[in-house]
């Protein structure tokens, strides 16, 4: 009994903790696609060239990979802001739906895939920081024994601070107003004297530059190569639509639900049904509630 | 009048388009140096992107080291080699279109294969119906279902290879620990289904109890809650069978959570390549993992593959490639894997596919990896997997794996370096 | 003239059947091979996506599905080429039904998400089973001499094929044919039409009498069969299948890319994409020596629809319509 | 204060041409009503005034009480914004997922609006109480009614010189639409807003303009002289009933 409690405690903590991890690969998404309605696919790719930067700067000068998260972040927007311009030109301008822009990430995926290649070669990487491979241990009892790795802390830890404010800066400002709004009418947002265009830009390069910080944390987590990106994509888009589109704090619960759900499979039932669980319980929800877990109008998008 | 302009434009952007896509698409020259006789065409199929390039990556670069060597002495039956490869991007469907390539356009006149029994299968019925030798690198009983008489396999793991990969860690584990409870983990793709497979029946020939027999997705972000769910069954060894993503979650699980576990280890893929080795230092300690050459003193029973070594990392370093850069883990096995098929067109004298493949069969080699003869299916006729135990990692600094007493070599007995001590014995 | 398309139909398969005997290089029939597997997945793809606007994210499990008919079937009654690509259709198709049927009150990316969820599920599904090969694989040995209605098919000498890849390249290429005219029968029936109302507004559709449920599950099983037809005789082709490479990423990525780049609207655009996308993809990897082919794939894919949003066959249509006016 | 003034205004969608040598004179602080029926091209002229389209001939003007100009013509709609040119769009055009409180503070988004946010706030909820009991609630949830409240308050909310306001009553329940009317009414009168009110319900509108145009395809079919013309003039009474 002792043990079972013991192992039930370590699922639901290392769940939790995994959910915050997978929330930081996609809280950025979560604005891409679910707020704007871009088809971001290369998401996940981004993500892997924010770990090779981390990586880079870590193995290089011996940066805290956090820290290197936060220091690509500005060029992360950048790249986001180039990139929605490019998308904006091709596809928003003449009116063309979303999902024509599916081809074109596909095509970033693959660029950027090879550019890390060229740059980086194909080898797993790995960063080093202090709270890798260390855990607390809460010990209760004889026979409990909860460990938390560092590891999977800090990526919980950034996650949920990214999140809430992420949210707060939403809710409570003025341009995070129109980006919630940017994706319901565009047509609305110009009567306001708001450019949308210009709202969906910023916002975007605001997805984007989560994947400076949201990679640090991936190669923090996990080792890391060129093609790892394509097995998450599955993943995020589950996450993003599992929370309901639009809904930042929806991604971070649903991350955390996926999260408890594979701990809790893979430590009683056997740690390869663990996708077909997650993916499971998406189905379902989206069977039973279209509009995702936390979504607020069926249908809208 | 503008827009037909514009469409001018347009079919002009288009035509622009294609003409680069040709000239993108002309056969790029391959080291083709001026000789005067018509070289002898080595052609393969090698994952140079995808999951598996970090190995193929290396692999090639082995190759290339085999053609240069083979130049230097002025060629294969007096004719320069010439090596004719593409990428096939870990993706199998690439493979048949590959090696038809090399054999209707391209015209080559040996084939080897790529890394990885689902590379080298769908290349099997290519070379069956042409009647070709072929040599495979790393492929885990690619041959038992076709059975093919001129297939031959460049894997030290003997007839049975699931069996023979893991049989010496069961050796070296049973005789220092007399386990009598097993935990079984292995990822769930296909060469470590093939190793866990034969791990299960090791461990039954051993007569340990298997407490424990899960497998994990290969994209599992975090490997605790299984670490954790293999140690409540309370396992004397745990043996693993992993990719490196899982190979290096794993052992930063085991870092993490901790075991009782006297042995643990076994068949992880990946350990053994230079970047997971910097990254996971000295969290490494304990484990005892197979291998199939590390830089112990011992290891000169591989004739020149310490040479090769060298000049692969020089080679690495004065070009700046980015693969590897130690190479242990594949290059020695690379560079035989095209060794033999050249030595055996030496000593027949031609390029005679049957003669070749009866030489290959009938005789024993000496290349980089030592002795080798092959048996039944292709296969070596006896298992030569090392058992290493990592030991004395003290930082994360690459330069220590290239020198001896990192990976302390524990079976085979002749060239063993050191003595397997207890997991925990060895963590900080 | 009435019947021209289906004569063009005909002429073109017994042409492919001129081919298989004439030409002798083999590279050609598992290059295209590859092309045609794509050209039935991509067309498939398109009479649920680029008629009625649901994208398909799955069609690796769609296709894997046929793929794993067969190697079930072959392995339990030794069924040849041709039954196992009517067992991985109809398979493919029924679990097309049930697609549809679980997900029908799921519009845009909600569908484009289950179809993936789907996917997966079926992926881990197939790496338990071990009868298949599990996650391990499995090798599938060609039969040695196979007979269809006691004619011998497939022998160097006596049969009508001299080896199995002539045979794959002839059956793939039927199944292409067959599935283009399927596609564009479908553009110009009610069901296309239905399909395309869907497409731009399903209340507006429902409200014009659209039976929108029906038109729904008849293109999600529709689209799902030619799928599995496309995956049949993969296991034959690469004679090694595991669920890394029947559940590959690349068949979802072609199966959406390759309609978007030729054009969504009429059946053409698939064809012409797959022709496209797929020989870039062949030429690119066949002729470059490195990992740079992957490159070219990307860069070719961006270029193409940036100049060209609503495909090559809209590209040409404004083209036209713009130098007459 | 400020009249908005178009003279001989062309515009239309691509080759299609909608509206035809359209003036229209809104005197400061009045309430113009822009009636016609549907398709004849009320909102592309709403559309035009505030920036969405451009037009291809005439001209957009602002003219203050000193004599200057603002030139609408070629201005962007944020520009159009600044310069106190508010719009209530036809279908309202809410946010549905943002709640009422969060729609209206978009409405002041511009740079000015935010520094008078709470007193245009709490006009908004004293001119219609009902949105203040709903303040956190989903614009999406509520009904036909409160969505135009919402939408006609949201329009305040940028501090406008000058209102347009796209068919209020669509797709409201009778008593509904005499409700909105009258408040629009009030709100001309207590803020001395230049409105212009394009609207279908002859009955209705007349009831609170000042002068009134009737537009048919696209054309001004008649321009009353005054408020009195606009309620008793026998053309606008056959268009009503020909209606």
């Amino acid at each position: 009994m002792a043990i079972f409690i013991d192992l039930l405690l370590n699922a639901l903590v290392i769940g939790i903790l995994l959910g915050g991890f997978y929330a930081a690969l996609s809280i950025g998404l979560s604005i891409t696609f679910g707020l704007l309605d871009v088809v971001n696919i290369a998401h996940p790719t981004l993500l892997i060239l924010g770990a090779f930067i981390a990586f880079f700067l870590n193995s290089t000068w011996g940066i805290d990979p956090v820290l290197a998260g936060l220091i690509a972040t500005p060029l992360f927007f950048a790249i986001g802001w180039v990139i929605y311009q490019i998308y904006y030109n091709a596809f928003e301008k003449s009116g063309a739906e979303s999902l024509r822009g599916l081809a074109f990430f596909f095509g970033l995926l693959f660029i950027i895939e090879v550019g890390l290649i060229i740059q980086f070669g194909v080898d797993h990487r790995l960063v080093e920081a202090w709270y890798i491979g260390e855990s607390a241990n809460i010990v209760i009892g004889s026979e409990i024994d909860v460990a938390i790795p560092y590891r999977l802390l800090v990526a919980f830890v950034v996650a949920v601070a990214a999140t809430l404010a992420i949210q707060v800066y939403l809710t409570r400002t003025f341009f995070g107003r129109a980006v919630r709004a940017v994706a319901q009418d565009m047509m609305a947002l110009r009567l306001m004297g708001v450019d949308p265009i210009k709202v969906k830009r910023i916002a975007f390069a605001m997805g984007v530059a989560t994947a400076g910080i949201g990679g640090a944390l991936m190669i923090i987590v996990l080792p890391i190569e060129p093609s790892v990106g394509r097995l998450y994509i599955g993943n995020v888009f589950a996450i993003v639509v599992l929370g309901g589109l639009g809904s930042i704090s929806g991604t971070l619960l649903a991350a955390i639900i996926i999260g408890i759900a594979e701990s809790i499979v893979a430590t009683f039932f056997g740690p390869s049904w663990s996708p077909a669980v997650s993916f499971g319980i998406l189905l379902a929800v989206l069977a039973l509630r279209p509009e995702g877990l936390f979504g607020k109008t069926a249908g809208a998008h | 009048m503008t827009r037909i302009l514009a469409n001018r434009v347009r079919v002009w952007l288009l035509g622009g388009l294609m003409a680069a896509a040709f000239v993108f698409s002309a056969p790029l020259a391959t080291t083709a140096e001026a000789q005067s006789k018509d070289p002898i065409k080595v052609g393969f199929s090698m994952a140079l992107s995808g999951a598996l390039a970090g190995g193929g990556q290396q692999s090639l670069v082995a190759i290339q080291l085999w053609a240069e060597d083979m130049n230097k002495k002025g060629g294969l039956l007096g004719r320069p080699v010439e090596l004719v490869f593409y990428d096939d991007q870990t993706n199998p469907k690439n493979v048949p279109g590959i090696y038809s390539k090399l054999l209707d356009i391209d015209k080559v006149d040996l084939i080897v294969s790529g890394y990885g029994t689902n590379l080298i299968a769908p290349a099997m019925p290519i070379a069956i119906e042409r009647e070709m030798t072929f040599m495979g690198l790393f492929g885990m009983n690619a041959n038992a279902k076709w059975e093919y008489e001129k297939y031959f396999s460049i894997l030290p793991a003997g007839p049975d290879p699931a069996v023979g990969f893991s049989e010496v860690w069961f050796q070296a584990v049973q005789k220092k620990f007399q386990p009598k409870t097993i935990a079984v983990i292995a990822a769930d793709a296909e060469f470590a289904q093939n190793l866990k497979e034969g791990a299960v029946r090791n461990a039954k020939a051993f007569g340990m109890e298997i407490v424990y027999e899960e497998n994990y997705n290969p994209k599992t972000p975090d490997f605790t809650p299984i670490l954790r769910a293999a140690n409540a069954k309370k396992p004397d060894a745990i043996y693993i069978a992993s990719y490196p993503n899982g190979s290096a979650g794993l052992v930063r699980a085991l870092a993490e959570v901790g075991t009782d576990a006297k042995a643990v280890g076994g068949g992880m893929v990946g350990l053994q390549f230079a970047g997971i080795m910097a990254g996971l230092g000295p969290m490494l300690n304990g484990i005892a993992n197979y291998d199939f050459f590390v830089p112990e003193p011992t290891m000169n029973l591989y004739p020149g593959a310490s040479d090769l070594i060298d000049r692969y990392q020089a080679k690495v370093k004065a070009e700046n490639l980015k693969v590897d850069a130690l190479g242990y883990y594949l290059v020695p096995w690379a560079y035989a894997n095209v060794d033999i098929l050249g030595q055996a067109v030496q000593a027949v004298g031609s390029l005679d596919q049957d003669a070749i493949a009866d030489y290959i069969r009938d005789n024993e080699f000496t290349s980089v990896v030592g002795k080798v003869k092959f048996g039944k299916n292709g296969e070596w006729d006896r298992p030569r997997t090392l058992v290493v135990q990592y030991q004395d990692i003290t930082n994360n600094d690459l330069s220590q794996f290239s020198k001896a007493g990192t990976r302390k070599i524990m079976l085979p007995a002749d060239i063993s370096t050191g003595e397997l001590q207890p997991f925990n014995d060895l963590r900080k | 003239m009435k019947y021209l398309f289906e004569i063009v139909c005909v002429l073109l398969i017994i042409g492919i059947f001129v081919l298989t005997q004439v030409v002798g290089n083999q590279f050609y029939f598992f290059i295209g091979f590859v092309i045609l597997q794509y050209m039935v997945l991509a067309t498939a793809w398109n009479i649920l996506g680029g008629y009625g606007g649901y994208v398909n994210f799955g069609s690796a499990g769609f296709l894997a599905t046929g793929a794993y008919t067969s190697v079930a079937l072959i392995n339990f009654l030794d069924i040849g080429l041709v039954e196992q690509i009517i067992a991985g259709g109809a398979i493919a198709g029924l679990l097309g039904f049930v697609t549809g049927y679980l997900t029908l009150r799921l519009r845009g990316v909600y569908f484009a998400i289950a179809t993936l969820a789907l996917a997966i599920i079926l992926e881990t599904v197939v790496a338990h089973w071990d009868y298949v090969g599990g996650a391990a694989g499995t090798s599938i040995l060609p039969k040695r001499k196979p007979e269809l209605f006691d004619i011998m098919v497939v022998d160097r000498k006596t049969g009508i094929f001299a080896n199995y890849k002539e045979f794959l390249f002839f059956l793939m290429g039927t199944v292409a044919i067959i599935s283009v005219w399927i596609a564009r029968y479908i553009e110009n029936s009610k069901l296309g039409r239905g399909l395309n109302a869907i497409k731009d507004s399903e209340e507006a559709a429902e409200c014009m009498g659209v039976p929108t449920l029906r038109l729904k599950l008849i293109a999600t099983t529709i689209s799902g069969a030619m799928m599995g037809v496309a995956g049949a005789p993969l296991a034959s082709y690469l004679t090694f299948i595991d669920p890394l490479s029947a559940f590959n990423l690349e068949y979802a990525v072609n199966a959406i890319a390759m309609p978007m780049i030729g054009g969504t609207v009429s059946w053409m655009g698939p064809v012409i994409g797959a022709l496209l996308l797929g020989t870039a993809q062949q030429v690119s990897s066949l002729w470059i020596q490195s990992e740079l082919n992957l490159l070219i794939v990307g860069v070719l894919l961006v270029i193409f629809v940036i100049i060209a949003p609503e495909g090559i066959v809209g590209w040409f249509r404004k083209s036209r319509k713009g130098s007459r006016g | 204060m400020v009249e908005l003034v178009i003279k001989n205004l062309n515009a239309g969608y691509g080759a299609v041409n909608v509206l035809s040598n359209v003036s229209i004179d809104v005197p400061d602080g009045k309430t113009v009503a822009l009636l016609g029926t549907n398709g004849n091209g009320k909102s592309t002229l709403m559309r035009c005034i505030s920036g969405l389209i451009k037009p291809t001939a005439g001209s957009i003007e602002l003219r203050e009480e000193d004599g200057s100009v603002i030139d609408l013509t070629e201005a962007t709609p944020q520009e159009i914004v600044d310069a106190g040119v508010a719009q209530v769009p036809e279908g309202r055009r809410l946010f549905p997922d943002l709640t009422v409180e969060e729609n209206l503070t978009l409405g002041a988004y511009r740079q000015a609006a935010r520094a008078t946010l709470s007193t245009n706030l709490d006009y908004a909820f004293a001119l219609f109480p009902r949105l203040a009991e709903r303040k956190t609630q989903l614009a999406g949830s509520m009904s036909g009614g409160e969505q135009q409240m919402l939408a006609v308050a949201r329009a305040l909310m940028s501090d406008p010189r000058v209102l347009l306001i796209d068919e209020p009553s669509v797709g409201l329940a009778p008593i509904l639409v005499s409700q909105m009317i009258e408040k629009i009414g009030e709100l001309g009168e207590s803020r001395g807003l230049t409105i212009l009110m394009a609207e279908q319900n002859f009955n209705q509108a007349i009831k609170i303009a000042d002068k009134g145009y009737i537009i048919v395809h696209g054309e001004i079919a008649f321009a009353s002289k005054d408020a009195t013309d606009l309620r008793e003039n026998d053309m606008v009474k056959s268009y009503y009933l020909g209606a």
